[in-house]
């Protein structure tokens, strides 16, 4: 029982731990807190493989950063309502997603077996005496010293379009777009499909001519608040 | 001389593009003089090449003048060339004769009339393109010439377009004929493919080395187009409508001169017929004195002035292709020269008649008018006489020269020809009596049951030109049908013409007399032509003897029963409906033209709307259809579109790992 | 070649493409100056192909005023124009026709892009006959489609827009199949020549037994090299390396020279428009203005017809061969079939438009007739057809400008107020007819006599159309002219001095080619002989006019 | 040799890398609130990061880690912009799913 195994099967029971948090959970908030497990334990098997300026991004940016700003994001709009899992408006979407998951999955599994743990195992390791800051450092401004300039053009457009999409009160005038009631009509009757599909028991609280009127109105507000959207 | 030849066609030409210019600013009466000149100066050109030709030994008198190259296209060579021979020539004379003595009558006739400039444009286009016809040295001119007259006869029949049936008058003419030309052309194919040229000379030199069956083709699909242009049956059905043109243009086009073509051109072509099997001749024989039978029968019971005469003409084509099919092809154009003499005579008559009372063509509104117009009435006589065979007119000489061509040629059929022709002759006579009496004997019909003629003229639609009418009214001479004028004679533009048509019908037989070989100038004239082809008659002299006084009989005979009817009364006048209305040959055809035909082609069209366009248009649909299905692809749900992209990365993956060696 | 060593095609080519540049640079507040730019431009590229036709030698049976640039050198295409008997007339009437459709029909709005369009038509127009790269060919022709589907598109009648996207799509369906065709035909010359090559090479190095000098290494390399591609149509042609080496009718194994022949067959088959690929023309026709009908009918028909020769005959005469009697029979067919849809017609402007397929099938009869007659009737026919058609559409254009419909039913009498205006289309329609003294008749008569030398039958029931031809048009004729006016026509205007202007050289025309066709016979006989050799000796075929020919059939 | 038998290999990494790429991917398909979908795509991300690591250390190649970067770089920016769409949809309608954005307006 070497520290590193240690390390390694607790980093990743804590990653797969965060990972199955963050699909599962029904509540926004969670799956962000649970998306910070996975992020520290990649953060620590980063430390594991001597990538410890990468670690320490990966906290910093990650865990310090994006997942904050998810939270914030959620506290803002105040969406923090548990979804309900068993609403699923395209029909099997599940099943193919299970398949295509699994197909992923296995698939890779099948490329790193194929090569075998041991032929992989070759472990050359850098020499610990150059710390790895400098090693990278050194990659990225010659090697990809182009692709770095870029990233920071990226960057500028990223922010730019965030202002510009998150500004309040734009874009007021209509548009025209034919077949928009009738999309939204398919859209509601599909969710209208789904819910009745997990809870069918909400709906025979009702009798059928309430049912009928029932399914009527909640499209109908649907279809109504649709155009007052648009 | 001979080199004036161009200038036959030359002068009709010019007086057509001259017209053609400045018709509208010579008027009336100025553009009918220039044409009537133009004819009369190519009848003197006539003249002149008809006086070198007889200068000429008779074995080469014949001369070509080629003008210049037409259509020269590898080995066909077809020229504007004329071919100057006895047979062109006598036609070209008769054609330029008369046909200066019509234009001349047109002028009293067409008085008047808005159309003036216009009608002697047409008239001078036709004298043009007829003597193209019978001057041409090659079967394309003639064609050529064939197709202009159609044109032209198709202008002049519609002369009056105001009239929807004028028009649709012309208009079946020309697609009639077009019918015949069909052939024509055929034969023209076939005998560049098989001869290699469309020379006459050429083409008659060469008969004998090109193949029977071929010849016999080209022979069979000549005298296709000589039934559409002649009028024989089955494609006689445009002429008796053609009456809806002018008068004059009746008289000219219709019964002198035009309809003659098919004669002529099987004239032209003898030695093709020659060449070929025998069952052409007589099938040209058999359509010939058929329809001599039956449009003399249907003669019987027209009651237009005009339809008399139009069936009449018709019947003595009918006459004239007998001739040709026994081979007596002198017979046949002598024949030709008299019936445009007297038929011309008989229409300008006639012209005259209805130009008197005003427009109305309906003999039954006539009668008595020898008493107002002596001098119409002395020619017409003159022409009836000469029609109905009576001796000495010269009707009386070809007919019976034809007869007895009939009679002498080869087995029995020639007798049950000549049977059938004689019968012919008698009802010949039989209806041209009827029409004198019926319209210059007794008693004005018109006059003394004051019937508004103008109604009576309305009755009979499609004949008559009511702008005819209308334009004697205009002209000043003229008290019209409606104010019910008394009939009046012609003024003298239009009797003289009549006049000299009747000296001519009179003496014409003298061309060609029976009495003696050294009397038959004709044949020994048209000789270098026909010479080796002509029939050679050798029944005895006591035996055409008998013939003739048979003939002499039975034309009396005729012009006597209708005496009992139509001038004593004392029979009753048998007019059977049948006849009247042409054994309803014409009706069948307008109907299942109009029925069938149109049906048909209206299908056609709806098969073209409906099936081809219909599956074009379909292909379109089919294929907007489809992407219309696939349009739902792009549903816009985005957890479809990534479903979509990791099932590709599952697939791409997949695809790796098969390269993959282990 | 001969000629002045001026590249006169390439200018003829350039003038219309720059007076298209020119309108477009007129200045807006300018717009009156549109028209006469346009007509200058016109009229300037009409002299310039009469003048060619002064200068053309006749004696030439080869390609003259040849100009060869390389144009783009990797694929081996090039600028080469030149004209011969056989395209130097639809040269000449292209230049005639174009300032004359200009000059009888106004637009009614947007000038500007109306002349723009029309002059790049032109361009386009002579481009195709004048070119001789397959490649350049296929340029032009698909230049030529674009402003024709504008004209039609933006200045026709009302159901315009189906008739410009029928007319796309369907002349797009052809020239895909051209291009195919095209491309495969480059790449099979080149082939063959490199295997030629080997094989060269092949007996160099057997006679050398295997110690091969210097200079036949050299050699040896240099056979051995792959050759360039070549789109140049006389050498592809001349050097007919893609032959029909199957004998066999059966599809499956026929050889690729027959199935480009297809292709190329279909593509011209749907421009000319032969009997099942016809329906887009009296759409296109009927719905396009006045000047687009005169020009789609005058010149746009003749590229299939042109292409039938140059792609068919000239350069496949094998496979031409083989397939020349389905093509006749599709010629004959729509003779007669378009005559009889004419007739039923109700709209004027259609009915000229039917009759336009059956003296189609006529050109296309006369063409694999491969007689000198069939040829010669043929390319005449075309002239014929561009001047007498385009001269009807001219006449129903007006008069469909002034009654404002060109309904026959609703137009009766008009020759008591316009004797004129019906003297002149009855010259038209006799011409149309086939009436000798006209041009109508020589083209018909040469095409007849000549397909009758090779194709009996189908000239039998051919020459049924010219009866047929008379129907329509005199029943149509008839009903419009004949009869006593109504209200509505009884003002019929008279043909005015611009349009008597406008008739007046086609008129001129219609007679001078009708009485003395020879100058123009007699231009095209050496080229047309030519051509004739050609196929004569690279197909089974046996002309009635090269090989001795035997009297009495 | 028990030693031998659990020490850690870089195909542990490997198999945990995948793990979690599929997870990602079967929560990005599943779960309908665009957040949450935005946190599956970070697990891929991460996944694939740890791969990058990885083999940057097998294979003694700082490239590796560069890229990891520029994922991280990436990654923030599709984060902002991402958030700031769903910041848009969601404030007009708090209870919009990804399958609304199927209706292209906010």
């Amino acid at each position: 029982m070497t520290v590193e195994l240690f390390v390694f099967v607790v980093a990743a029971a804590a990653c797969l731990a965060g990972a199955i948090g963050v699909v599962a959970s029904r509540n926004p908030v969670h799956a962000a807190l649970s998306l910070v497990g996975t992020l520290f334990g990649i953060a620590v098997l980063f430390v594991a493989e001597e990538a410890n300026f990468l670690a320490a991004v990966q906290v910093i940016v990650y865990a310090g950063a994006i997942v904050v700003l998810f939270l914030f994001v959620i506290m803002l709009l105040g969406v923090d309502r548990a979804d309900d899992h068993d609403i699923e408006p395209l029909v099997g979407q599940r099943l193919a997603a299970g398949f295509v998951a699994l197909g992923i999955l296995g698939l890779t599994f099948a490329a790193i077996a194929s090569t075998g743990y041991e032929a992989t195992g070759a472990i050359v390791g850098f020499d610990a005496k150059v710390p790895d800051i400098n090693r990278l450092g050194q990659s990225l401004f010659t090697d990809f010293l182009f692709a770095f300039e870029i990233t920071s053009i990226l960057l500028v457009i990223a922010v730019v379009g965030a202002v510009l999409l998150a500004r309040r009160g734009r874009r007021e005038e209509e548009i025209v777009d034919p077949g928009q009631e009738e999309r939204a009509e398919e859209i509601a009757q599909k969710m209208l499909v789904a819910e009745y599909r997990a809870h069918p028991e909400e709906f025979y609280e009702y009798e059928a001519g309430e049912d009928g009127e029932e399914t009527d109105e909640d499209s109908g507000e649907d279809a109504e608040s649709e155009e007052v959207r648009t | 001389m001979l080199d004036a030849v161009w200038l036959i066609p030359a002068l009709p030409l010019a007086g057509f593009l001259v017209l053609l210019a400045f018709g509208r600013r010579l008027g009336e009466p100025g553009a009918g003089w220039l044409a009537t000149l133009m004819c009369a100066g190519s009848f003197i050109a006539t003249l002149v090449v008809f006086g070198g030709l007889l200068g000429e030994p008779s074995e080469d008198r014949h001369f070509v003048q080629i003008l210049f190259e037409w259509i020269p296209v590898g080995r066909l060579h077809v020229d504007v060339g004329f071919l100057a021979d006895p047979l062109s020539i006598t036609m070209a004379l008769f054609i330029t004769g008369v046909g200066a003595l019509i234009h001349l009558y047109a002028i009293g006739y067409m008085h008047g009339d808005p159309g003036f400039p216009r009608f002697f444009v047409y008239m001078n286009l036709f004298i043009f393109s007829m003597l193209m016809l019978v001057l041409g040295n090659n079967l394309v001119l003639t064609f050529l010439g064939w197709e202009g007259v159609g044109a032209c006869s198709y202008f002049l029949i519609s002369f009056w377009f105001g009239d929807e049936a004028n028009a649709s008058a012309g208009k079946k003419a020309f697609i009639t004929n077009r019918i015949g030309d069909w052939g024509f052309m055929l034969a023209i194919f076939l005998s560049f493919a098989a001869a290699g040229t469309v020379d006459y000379l050429a083409l008659n030199e060469g008969a004998g080395g090109v193949a029977a069956i071929t010849m016999t083709a080209i022979g069979a699909l000549l005298f296709v187009g000589a039934i559409g242009k002649s009028a024989q049956i089955p494609l006689f059905i445009w002429l008796p409508d053609a009456m809806a043109g002018p008068t004059p243009v009746s008289a000219l086009i219709h019964a002198a001169t035009m309809v003659t073509a098919g004669v002529f051109l099987m004239t032209r072509v003898n030695p093709i017929l020659a060449a070929g099997y025998d069952w052409v001749p007589d099938v040209i024989a058999w359509v010939g004195v058929i329809t001599a039978f039956f449009a003399a029968t249907i003669a019987i019971s027209q009651n237009d002035i005009k339809k008399v005469l139009a069936y009449s003409t018709v019947s003595q084509l009918g006459y004239m292709f007998l001739a040709v099919g026994v081979g007596a092809y002198t017979a046949a154009i002598f024949h030709m020269i008299t019936h445009a003499f007297f038929k011309a005579l008989l229409f300008l008559g006639a012209g005259s008649v209805i130009h008197g009372v005003g427009g109305d063509q309906d003999m039954r509104h006539m009668g008595g008018l020898r008493k107002w117009m002596p001098i119409t009435f002395a020619t017409f006589i003159v022409g009836w006489l000469s029609i109905a065979g009576v001796p000495p007119f010269s009707g009386f000489w070809s007919k019976d020269e034809i007869l007895l061509s009939a009679w002498a040629s080869p087995g029995a059929q020639g007798k049950v020809l000549w049977f059938i022709g004689l019968v012919t002759a008698l009802i010949t006579a039989y209806y041209m009596s009827r029409q004198v009496y019926m319209v210059f004997f007794g008693e004005n019909r018109a006059l003394e049951d004051h019937e508004p003629v103008a109604v009576a003229a309305g009755e009979e639609s499609s004949d008559g030109p009511p702008v005819a009418a209308v334009a004697s009214d205009a002209g000043g001479h003229g008290h019209g049908a409606a104010a019910h004028g008394e009939p009046h004679e012609s003024p003298w533009v239009m009797t003289l013409p009549l006049v000299v048509l009747a000296i001519l019908a009179t003496i014409g037989g003298g061309l060609n007399l029976p009495f003696g070989d050294s009397m038959h100038f004709l044949e020994h004239w048209l000789e270098p032509v026909v010479g080796e082809n002509e029939l050679q008659i050798d029944t005895s002299g006591a035996v055409q003897a008998g013939l003739i006084v048979v003939a002499v009989l039975t034309a009396l005979v005729g012009i006597l029963l209708a005496a009992r009817v139509y001038l004593q009364h004392r029979a009753k006048a048998r007019e059977p409906e049948v006849l009247a209305h042409a054994y309803y040959y014409d009706e069948s055809v307008t109907a299942f033209v109009g029925g069938p035909g149109t049906r048909f082609f209206a299908g056609v069209a709806w098969f073209d709307t409906h099936i081809i366009d219909g599956a074009v248009n379909g292909v379109a649909h089919v294929v907007s259809g489809f992407g219309r299905g696939l349009r739902h692809v792009q549903s816009g749900f985005v957890r479809t579109y990534a479903l979509g992209v990791a099932t590709g990365v599952v697939v791409v993956l997949g695809y790796f790992l098969t390269r993959i060696r282990f | 070649m001969n000629g002045p060593d001026f590249p006169i095609l390439t200018a003829l080519i350039l003038l219309p493409a720059l007076g298209a540049l020119a309108v477009v640079l007129v200045p807006r507040t300018r717009s009156e100056l549109l028209r006469p730019v346009a007509l200058i431009f016109a009229a300037a590229t009409a002299a310039l192909a009469v003048w060619l036709l002064t200068a053309f030698d006749p004696h030439d049976a080869g390609y003259q005023f040849e100009t060869n640039r390389s144009w783009v050198a990797d694929f081996g295409i090039s600028w080469h124009v030149g004209v011969d008997g056989i395209s130097l007339f639809l040269v000449v009437l292209t230049g005639i026709l174009f300032p004359l459709a200009l000059l009888g029909a106004q637009p009614h709005h947007d000038a500007k892009p109306y002349y723009a369009w029309i002059l790049l038509l032109e361009a386009g127009c002579l481009g195709v006959f004048v070119s001789l790269d397959l490649f350049l060919f296929f340029v032009m022709f698909e230049i030529v489609l674009v402003p024709m589907y504008f004209l039609i598109g933006g200045w026709g009648y009302a159901n315009r827009v189906y008739a410009a996207l029928k007319f796309f799509l369907f002349t797009m369906f052809g020239s895909a199949l051209m291009l195919v065709g095209i491309v495969s035909l480059a790449y099979l010359h080149r082939n063959a020549i490199e295997d030629e090559h080997r094989a060269e090479a092949q007996a160099i190095v057997d006679e050398s037994q295997g110690n091969p000098s210097q200079d036949q290494q050299d050699e040896i390399a240099r056979l051995q090299k792959g050759q360039p591609l070549s789109f140049d149509l006389v050498e592809i042609a001349e050097s007919r390396t893609v032959v029909d080496d199957s004998s066999s009718a059966n599809p499956f194994d026929w050889s690729a020279a027959r199935w480009i022949f297809l292709a190329f067959a279909i593509a011209f088959a749907v421009k000319v428009p032969l009997f099942p690929m016809h329906t887009w023309l009296p759409d296109a026709h009927t719905e396009a203005p006045t000047a687009g009908s005169v020009i789609l009918a005058g010149v746009l028909l003749k590229l299939g017809t042109y292409g039938l020769i140059r792609f068919g005959l000239y350069l496949l005469p094998d496979a031409a061969n083989f397939f020349a009697p389905a093509l006749v029979t599709l010629g004959v067919i729509g003779i007669i079939y378009g005559a009889i849809v004419a007739t039923m017609q109700k709209d004027l402007k259609r009915l000229v438009a039917y009759s336009s397929v059956a003296h189609l099938g006529f050109i296309v009869l006369g063409t694999f007739a491969i007689t000198t007659q069939g040829l010669q009737g043929g390319l005449m026919q075309n002239v014929n057809h561009g001047l007498s058609t385009g001269a009807l559409f001219l006449l129903v254009g007006w008069i469909s400008d002034r009654r404002h419909t060109r309904e026959i039913s609703l137009l009766r009498g008009l020759q008591r107020p316009a004797p004129i205006f019906a003297a002149v289309f009855t010259v038209v329609m006799l011409s149309s007819i086939g009436v000798p003294g006209l041009n109508g008749f020589v083209g018909e008569f040469l095409v007849l006599i000549g397909s009758f030398l090779t194709r009996r039958w189908f000239t039998v029931v051919a020459a049924a159309g010219v009866i047929l031809a008379a129907l329509y048009l005199l029943w149509a004729y008839q009903r419009v002219f004949h009869g006593t006016p109504d209200e509505d026509n009884r003002h019929f205007p008279e043909i005015s001095w611009r349009e008597g202007m406008v008739v007046a050289p086609l008129i001129a025309l219609i007679v001078f080619l009708g009485v003395y066709p020879k100058p123009m016979l007699e231009r095209m006989q050496p080229s047309v002989d030519r051509l004739i050799e050609h196929v004569d000796q690279n197909s089974d075929f046996t002309s009635p006019d090269v090989e001795s020919q035997e009297a009495g059939g | 040799m028990i030693a031998a038998a659990l020490d850690v290999t870089p195909g542990w990494y490997l198999v945990l890398g995948s793990l979690l790429f599929s997870i990602g991917a079967y929560g990005l398909l599943i779960r309908r609130n665009p957040l949450v979908m935005f946190m599956c795509v970070e697990l891929m991300l991460n996944a694939v990061t740890l791969t990058f690591v990885t083999f940057s250390r097998m294979l003694e190649d700082t490239g590796g880690q560069s890229i990891v970067v520029f994922v991280l770089v990436v990654a923030a920016a599709e984060v902002v912009v991402g958030l700031a769409i769903i910041v848009a949809l969601l404030r007009k309608r708090p209870d919009a799913t990804a399958d609304d954005v199927a209706l292209l307006e906010g």
